[in-house]
């Protein structure tokens, strides 16, 4: 185990919550769910690139994907609150909280 | 480039530019869209005459166009183009008048012309189109300017007709587009006549060659309405009369036919087809298509639909002319373009004449009417002895023609077939002939036929059905003239087998 | 020993991710949301990329936390209808209706499909993780960044790439938040607010917020400040502003009301249009687009995060505030920006 | 590529849309419309000099803050990408005065629909940065602000089928758009630069390699609705507004083929097998069969529209197959069908771009008249609505794929390029396609034909509408005849032409 640098335990990490957001993302039925499971996912891309930061790290941590990944989250979480104004507006003019509906 | 260069992009615009405008103008505006109508009409067979004229003297035609990468948009003029163009020309301006006179106070008649025009444009596009790209842009032109003809009265049933005839020639059409493409793709942008381009592919290509051949010819045969691709034909009779003349007559049926002849002798070359016994599938096609459509024709009661399974039958013997090889033959085909064009063209306007003017759709309705309609029906006879085959008729020397190719040819076996034919064609033709002048007029069509009327018809109506059997006959009768028709395919034929 | 930690940390943030799609409430699913963003950041204070920590932990637990709690007024109601649950699940699996909190997954209505999806989802794991962890080492940018960080204008790398190598990234990405911002009026109202003309202080919150606002406000503040030399900056202080416009907003103040239309216009579109504008400005002497002279970089860098700040704090408080009007469709309407 | 010279005219196609969405953000209804407007013509400018000076120079770069990659972004004005532009600008000017005219004269909207104006603006922005850009992670952000304000625009009618669909197209944006950035995130921690230049050179065969294009590729997929990923798409582009389906269809899906081709093209090669192209191609094949039959199994107009892009974006996807070469196969003879194919890419992508536009443009005029666009809403339309059924009969003609139109000219150089490189399989696929596009093309324009009921509704029209819809067909129509000139300029750039050999990447012949 110590052959395993703190880097690599979160690129597993990384792996395993992308495919968790992912599976969410069609697994789940409930629109607040698949919104939450996209942050999932994003959070596995973001926990990457910040691996991959610190495994090339020389003094300090390589800057450009911690920038990368600021501006990720942000553009993320702007997204995030769309769909979720998108979804209580659906579920208040129709009472639907799920595609099961709609076509 | 001379003004004599741009002659055959004249001939085109001569009917697409009165087309246009005519799209443009309003519908109460009749003066002037028949005068456009008729001033295109005659101009093109103006233009058509002059550039005969000039090629007559030597002179050579090309519009080259470069439209995109690969595609360069060609106008050539040689003697079968100019046959097929001249047909169409003579043939159109005998329609436009017709259809003015059809079409006199119809609702949406702006369309109709307009649409009208355009379709003329593809198909003398088609005749005088240089390489295949240019034929096949304006084969498929002809479909999208017929549609609207064909469902021109918007009834359920021209709609229904009109997505069958979109079935069929989309269909064809793209068939043809992939052949096209694989023709390209082999060899480069083929040029009508220039036979030895594939002859020299021919070695390394043999298999695809063939299934080119017979991909183009499944995408031309659905507009020659060769069996199993004529479904499309009777349905379509539903259009008005003018045309069901235009269909059946001048564009698209002959745009078809015209495709197999190019098919064969401008594009394979009679040899190599023959060598590579591609002709032999298409003959026996056309001979089940000749009797089959004329079996067919026996049984329908409405007149345009028998007539339209006849133009079935006829068609093909344009395709079994060029399917068996000879001088003889090849006249026979070529001259059958233009003897089944007037002919049936008259017979359609007969029947477009009896339909307007007594509302009669049924041959069961027909009797007597030769008295009240003398001159209608005499020019039907004429056209019906012609498609019997009986002289002097035009449609006699087609089959003539044929059959002596075929003796020459050793298939003695396509004489059988024509000989089935022409019986069957006398069957299903002379009961109308007979029913016309020699049964006495039914009680309840008595009333209708003692109608106070000076002319049996209108005068549109009438000049171009009589004028139609009158080239019926005169291509008969002048067959050996020096300007005739026969001349004229028997020179086409004979160079093609110049050594 | 640091190893278990890191060890702890990504285990713990994989096991609140599946605890949080398959939570059996909505409420327990936001809570695991934030606690999974909680952990989050402390994994990426571990990896040494603290501004990403203090900007996910804000941001995307807290922001993104507040907004989902409040959609919960609007969705929880579905789960309490229990009774109805069991109805369905007894008359045979229709339990899709008014049941979402109860079945978390889709699979949840059959059994059977989820086997091969599990079997599906493991290889995907395996093949990422595999695929992920034997990425060769590209050696990154590290080095260039910190060579040029003197021709930057300003002494922390990640600022330096934020706002000078790559603002333009950091540009477009103020431009989504106003492009989310402008696409949720567009959802609801158009971007109408309640105008609170009689002011109902909330009585808990009311208090608070006149000790805490200032104080986010000046933290906000010295984090921006900060971020010229250390983690920290416009995102990080844009999220304390925010923070404190919504407790402002939720205190009673007529945040969204207080100003004319005209200057939340402004306040908005300042951080996107001056960022582009200051950036064009210095083309005419032949530079590129977002290119600074040297001498100014600092300066002008400070001033374009402090407008960005004051523009994403805006845009996150008129979010929220719309969010939380959104329960109430029918309050009195008057038409903002 | 970085030979071509610095140029101001990169940076002002993203900054001059941009600048008027924010100026449109203070005005209301009306003064929102008036710049709006004022901001598509200033942007239709940009686009028209910016064109005029890359055909000049043969192309324009700008280094972003003036720094190189890999530190800073470059903007690429490529040919590949000013025809792009060129596209989206006629596209943009057309659909902004048929939406200036539909948002004025449609009283029932709500009172959001005056955003459409900075969100339009915003994504003409976001889809000239997407075309310009050279950057991976740019990329990245440019997507989101295409995918934000696009989803944005489609829910501005505010009814719930047009929110439902917006939630669905978002929620598949928003994993795409991740499971793009994981790619890029791989590729980064791989090769340690993000500029696609760089990228191209430095990149290996490999497990990363193949998993960041597995990713990048689904990702791309789902955005540009590309079968099986193609879902989200008919009930979204159904719903929406007419401008605003016409602009999603016409751009937006194109926006990420964009990215896609230039990847494959330029990063991906080495990594990419036959078999890879082929599996695309499939895609492709059934996206053009199934979204065919499907559109003609539409009771609605806009549904009909809506499906035949599902079948026309396969078509796109069957030019991948075409330019990877199989084992053994030298470039130089790949180099006749390559140039084929890629034509192939770029015409069906504007003949689609403007037929479908003006398709959706004039099904909204048909709602407008008639009240809905059930097919009664069609019938007697060519003696009711003339100008507008000519429009679908040109625009119909182009998708189908009948000559000359510009419709045409892709399926020609499709089809040529697929015989050619000896992969006939795939004319089945197209002539199919042509079969069935003719078939819901031509039951549109039977029913126009066809004689109206009485109680058919035939409420006034603004006529710009009907020109607007007009032009576009006409466009659609009409772009063979620059065709030699078009394919001369792109020819004179990479990617344009190169072709993918398996192991070693693109390689220009």
């Amino acid at each position: 185990m110590n052959a395993m640098e703190t880097y690599q335990i979160y690129l597993t990490a990384s792996a395993v919550l992308f495919t968790t957001g992912l599976a969410g993302v069609f697994m789940a039925r409930h629109f607040f769910r698949r919104i939450v499971a996209t942050k999932i996912m994003g959070a596995g891309v973001f926990l990457s690139l910040v691996s991959f930061a610190e495994r090339d790290a020389l003094e300090f941590a390589d800057p450009v994907p911690h920038a990368m990944v600021i501006t990720g989250i942000v553009v993320a979480v702007s997204a995030a609150a769309f769909a979720l104004a998108l979804a209580r507006r659906i579920h208040q003019l129709t009472g639907e909280h799920d595609f099961t509906t709609d076509s | 480039m001379t003004l004599q260069q741009w002659l055959p992009l004249l001939i085109l615009i001569s009917s697409l530019v009165p087309g246009c405008i005519i799209f443009l103008l309003r519908e109460e505006q009749v003066a002037l869209r028949t005068v456009l109508n008729l001033g295109g009409a005659v101009a093109k067979v103006v233009l058509v005459a002059w550039v005969f004229l000039a090629y007559r003297a030597g002179e050579t035609f090309a519009f080259d166009f470069a439209l995109a990468p690969d595609l360069t948009f060609s106008l050539r003029v040689d003697q079968l183009g100019l046959f097929f163009a001249g047909l169409s020309a003579v043939l159109w301006l005998v329609t436009t008048v017709y259809a003015i006179g059809y079409l006199e106070g119809a609702p949406h008649r702006r369309r109709f012309f307009g649409f009208f025009s355009m379709c003329v444009t593809a198909s003398t596009g088609i005749a005088l189109s240089g390489n295949v790209v240019t034929f096949f842009v304006f084969y498929e032109f002809l479909t999208l300017a017929t549609y609207p003809l064909v469902v021109h009265r918007g009834t359920e049933k021209a709609v229904n007709a009109g997505r069958t005839y979109l079935w069929y020639t989309i269909g064809g059409g793209s068939v043809l587009f992939v052949a096209v493409v694989g023709l390209f793709v082999i060899a480069g942008p083929v040029y009508f006549g220039d036979t030895h381009v594939i002859a020299g592919l021919m070695e390394e290509n043999r298999t695809m060659m063939t299934v080119l051949f017979f991909l183009m010819l499944a995408g031309v045969g659905v507009k020659a309405a060769i069996f199993p691709l004529h479904g499309w034909l009777p349905v379509s009779m539903v259009a008005p009369a003018p045309v069901s003349a235009l269909l059946h007559a001048v564009a698209v049926v002959k745009a078809g036919a015209f495709g197999i002849v190019r098919l064969v002798y401008d594009v394979y070359g009679v040899e190599l087809a023959s060598s590579m016994s591609l002709l032999t599938p298409l003959a026996v096609l056309a001979a089940f298509t000749i009797i089959y459509g004329s079996v067919r024709a026996l049984f329908q009661d409405d007149i345009k639909k028998r007539l339209a399974f006849s133009t079935v039958s006829q068609l093909s013997y344009i395709a079994l002319g060029v399917a068996v090889p000879g001088v003889l033959s090849s006249t026979g085909a070529i001259v059958h373009l233009v003897h089944q064009g007037i002919m049936k063209i008259t017979m359609f306007f007969a029947a477009g004449n009896i339909a307007e003017t007594y509302g009669f759709h049924k041959v069961s309705q027909l009797n007597g009417i030769g008295r009240r309609m003398p001159w209608t029906m005499a020019s039907f006879t004429v056209a019906a002895f012609g498609m019997i085959g009986l002289p002097p008729v035009a449609g006699f020397v087609s089959k003539w023609y044929l059959s002596l190719g075929a003796f020459d040819a050793g298939s003695p076996w396509v004489v059988v077939v024509l000989l089935v034919s022409s019986g069957l064609n006398a069957a299903y033709f002379l009961p109308i002939v007979y029913r016309a002048w020699f049964c006495e007029p039914d009680g309840a069509e008595v009333h209708k036929l003692c109608g106070p009327a000076n002319l049996e018809t209108r005068a549109f109506l009438l000049a171009p059905v009589v004028i139609t059997a009158g080239f019926s006959l005169a291509a008969g009768i002048f067959a050996a003239a020096p300007n005739s028709p026969l001349t004229f395919a028997r020179q086409i034929a004979e160079r093609l087998y110049l050594p | 020993m640091s190893v278990w930690i890191d060890i702890l940390l990504a285990t713990l943030s994989v096991a609140l991710a599946v605890r949080c799609l398959t939570a059996p409430t909505l409420a327990q699913c936001v809570f695991l949301f934030f606690a999974f963003g909680l952990t989050l950041a402390l994994a990426w204070a571990r990896l040494g990329a603290v501004d990403v920590a203090i900007a996910e932990a804000a941001i995307g637990a807290g922001f993104l936390g507040v907004l989902l709690i409040d959609a919960l007024r609007d969705f929880a109601p579905a789960k309490e209808a229990t009774v109805e649950d069991a109805e369905g699940y007894a008359a045979g699996g229709s339990a899709a209706e008014g049941s979402a909190a109860g079945v978390p997954l889709r699979a949840g209505r059959a059994a059977l499909p989820l086997l091969p999806l599990a079997i599906a989802a493991v290889v995907f794991v395996l093949l990422t993780a595999e695929a992920v962890l034997n990425v060769r080492d590209g050696g990154g940018l590290t080095e260039l960044a910190q060579e040029n960080l003197a021709r930057s204008g300003v002494d922390h790398p990640v600022t330096a790439v934020l706002l000078n190598y790559r603002s333009y990234d950091t540009w477009l990405e103020v431009g989504v938040v106003l492009i989310a911002l402008l696409a949720i009026f567009a959802v609801g109202n158009g971007g109408t607010f309640a105008r609170r003309d009689h002011v109902t202080h909330d009585p808990v919150l009311e208090p608070v917020s006149r000790i805490l606002a200032p104080v986010l406000f000046l933290i906000g503040g010295f984090l921006l400040f900060l971020g010229k030399y250390e983690p920290g900056g416009a995102f990080q202080a844009a999220v304390l502003w925010g923070a404190m416009g919504i407790l402002l907003y939720l205190a009673g103040w007529p945040v969204m009301t207080c100003l004319p239309r005209v200057w939340w216009q402004v306040l908005l579109t300042a951080g996107f249009g001056v960022f582009m504008l200051l950036g064009l400005a210095f083309m005419s002497g032949g530079g590129a687009w977002f290119e600074y002279p040297l001498a100014h970089a600092g300066n002008l860098i400070l001033l374009i995060e402090t407008l960005a700040a004051l523009s994403i704090a805006a845009a996150l408080t008129a979010i929220f505030a719309f969010f939380h009007e959104m329960h109430a469709p029918d309050a009195t309407e008057t038409p903002e920006k | 590529m970085t030979d071509f010279p610095t140029s101001i005219w990169p940076a002002l196609l993203v900054a001059v849309p941009i600048t008027f969405a924010l100026g449109t953000v203070f005005f209301a209804a009306a003064g929102r419309m008036w710049s709006g407007l004022a901001g598509s013509v200033a942007t239709t400018l940009v686009s028209a000099l910016a064109i005029a000076a890359a055909v000049r120079e043969g192309g324009l770069i700008h280094h972003l803050g003036g720094w190189e990659p890999p530190l800073g972004i470059l903007l690429r004005l490529d040919p590949l990408a000013a025809v792009f532009i060129g596209m989206t600008a006629l596209t943009g000017i057309a659909v902004s005065f048929y939406a200036a005219s539909y948002l004025r004269s449609q009283d029932d909207l709500p009172r959001g629909a005056s955003l459409f104006w900075p969100l339009w603006l915003m994504l003409w922005a976001g889809l000239n940065g997407m075309f310009l850009s050279n950057d991976l992670f740019n990329l990245f952000v440019a997507i989101e602000v295409v995918g934000i304000s696009a989803v944005g625009l489609a829910v501005l009618s505010g009814k719930p089928p047009a929110l439902m669909a917006g939630l669905r197209y978002l929620l598949v944006a928003i994993t795409g758009s991740m499971s793009y950035l994981f790619g890029v995130a791989l590729l980064f921690g791989a090769y340690g630069t993000l500029d696609l230049t760089l990228l191209s050179a430095a990149v290996e065969p490999g497990a990363t390699t193949v998993f960041a294009l597995v990713l990048m590729t689904l990702g791309l997929m789902a955005k540009s609705a590309f079968f099986p990923l193609h879902f989200w798409l008919p009930p979204a582009h159904g719903s929406e507004l007419p401008p605003v389906s016409a602009l999603l269809s016409a751009l937006v899906v194109k926006g990420s083929f964009y990215i896609l081709l230039r990847l494959w093209a330029e990063v991906f090669g080495v990594s990419l097998t036959f078999a890879a192209g082929q599996l695309i191609g499939v895609c492709g094949a059934a996206a053009v069969i199934w979204g065919s039959w499907q559109a003609l199994n539409q009771d609605r107009l806009k549904l009909i529209i809506a499906h035949s892009s599902v079948a026309q974006l396969g078509y796109l996807l069957m030019v991948f197959p075409l330019l990877i070469l199989a084992p053994g196969t030298a470039v130089a003879v790949a180099s006749d069908w390559t140039s084929s194919a890629w034509t192939a890419a770029v015409y069906q992508t504007l003949s689609h771009a403007f037929a479908k536009s003006s398709l959706f443009l004039a099904a909204g005029v048909i709602v407008i008249a008639a009240g809905h666009d059930c097919r009664e809403s069609l019938l007697d339309l060519v003696a009711r609505r003339p100008m507008t059924a000519f429009a679908i009969g040109l625009a119909g003609i182009s998708l189908t794929g009948l000559p000359p139109s510009g419709g045409f000219f892709a399926k020609w150089m499709l089809l040529k390029a697929a015989i050619a490189s000896g992969q006939w399989w795939w004319a089945p696929a197209v002539l199919a396609g042509s079969f069935l596009t003719a078939g819901y093309v031509f039951m549109i324009l039977r029913l126009a034909f066809a004689p109206g009921n009485s109680d058919t509704e035939n409420r006034p029209v603004p006529r710009g509408l009907e020109s607007a819809a007009l032009l576009l067909a006409v466009a659609s129509f009409f772009i063979i005849v620059p065709a030699e000139a078009v394919i001369s300029f792109l020819e004179s750039s990479a990617p344009f032409g190169s072709a993918i050999v398996p192991g070693e990447g693109g390689v220009l012949p």
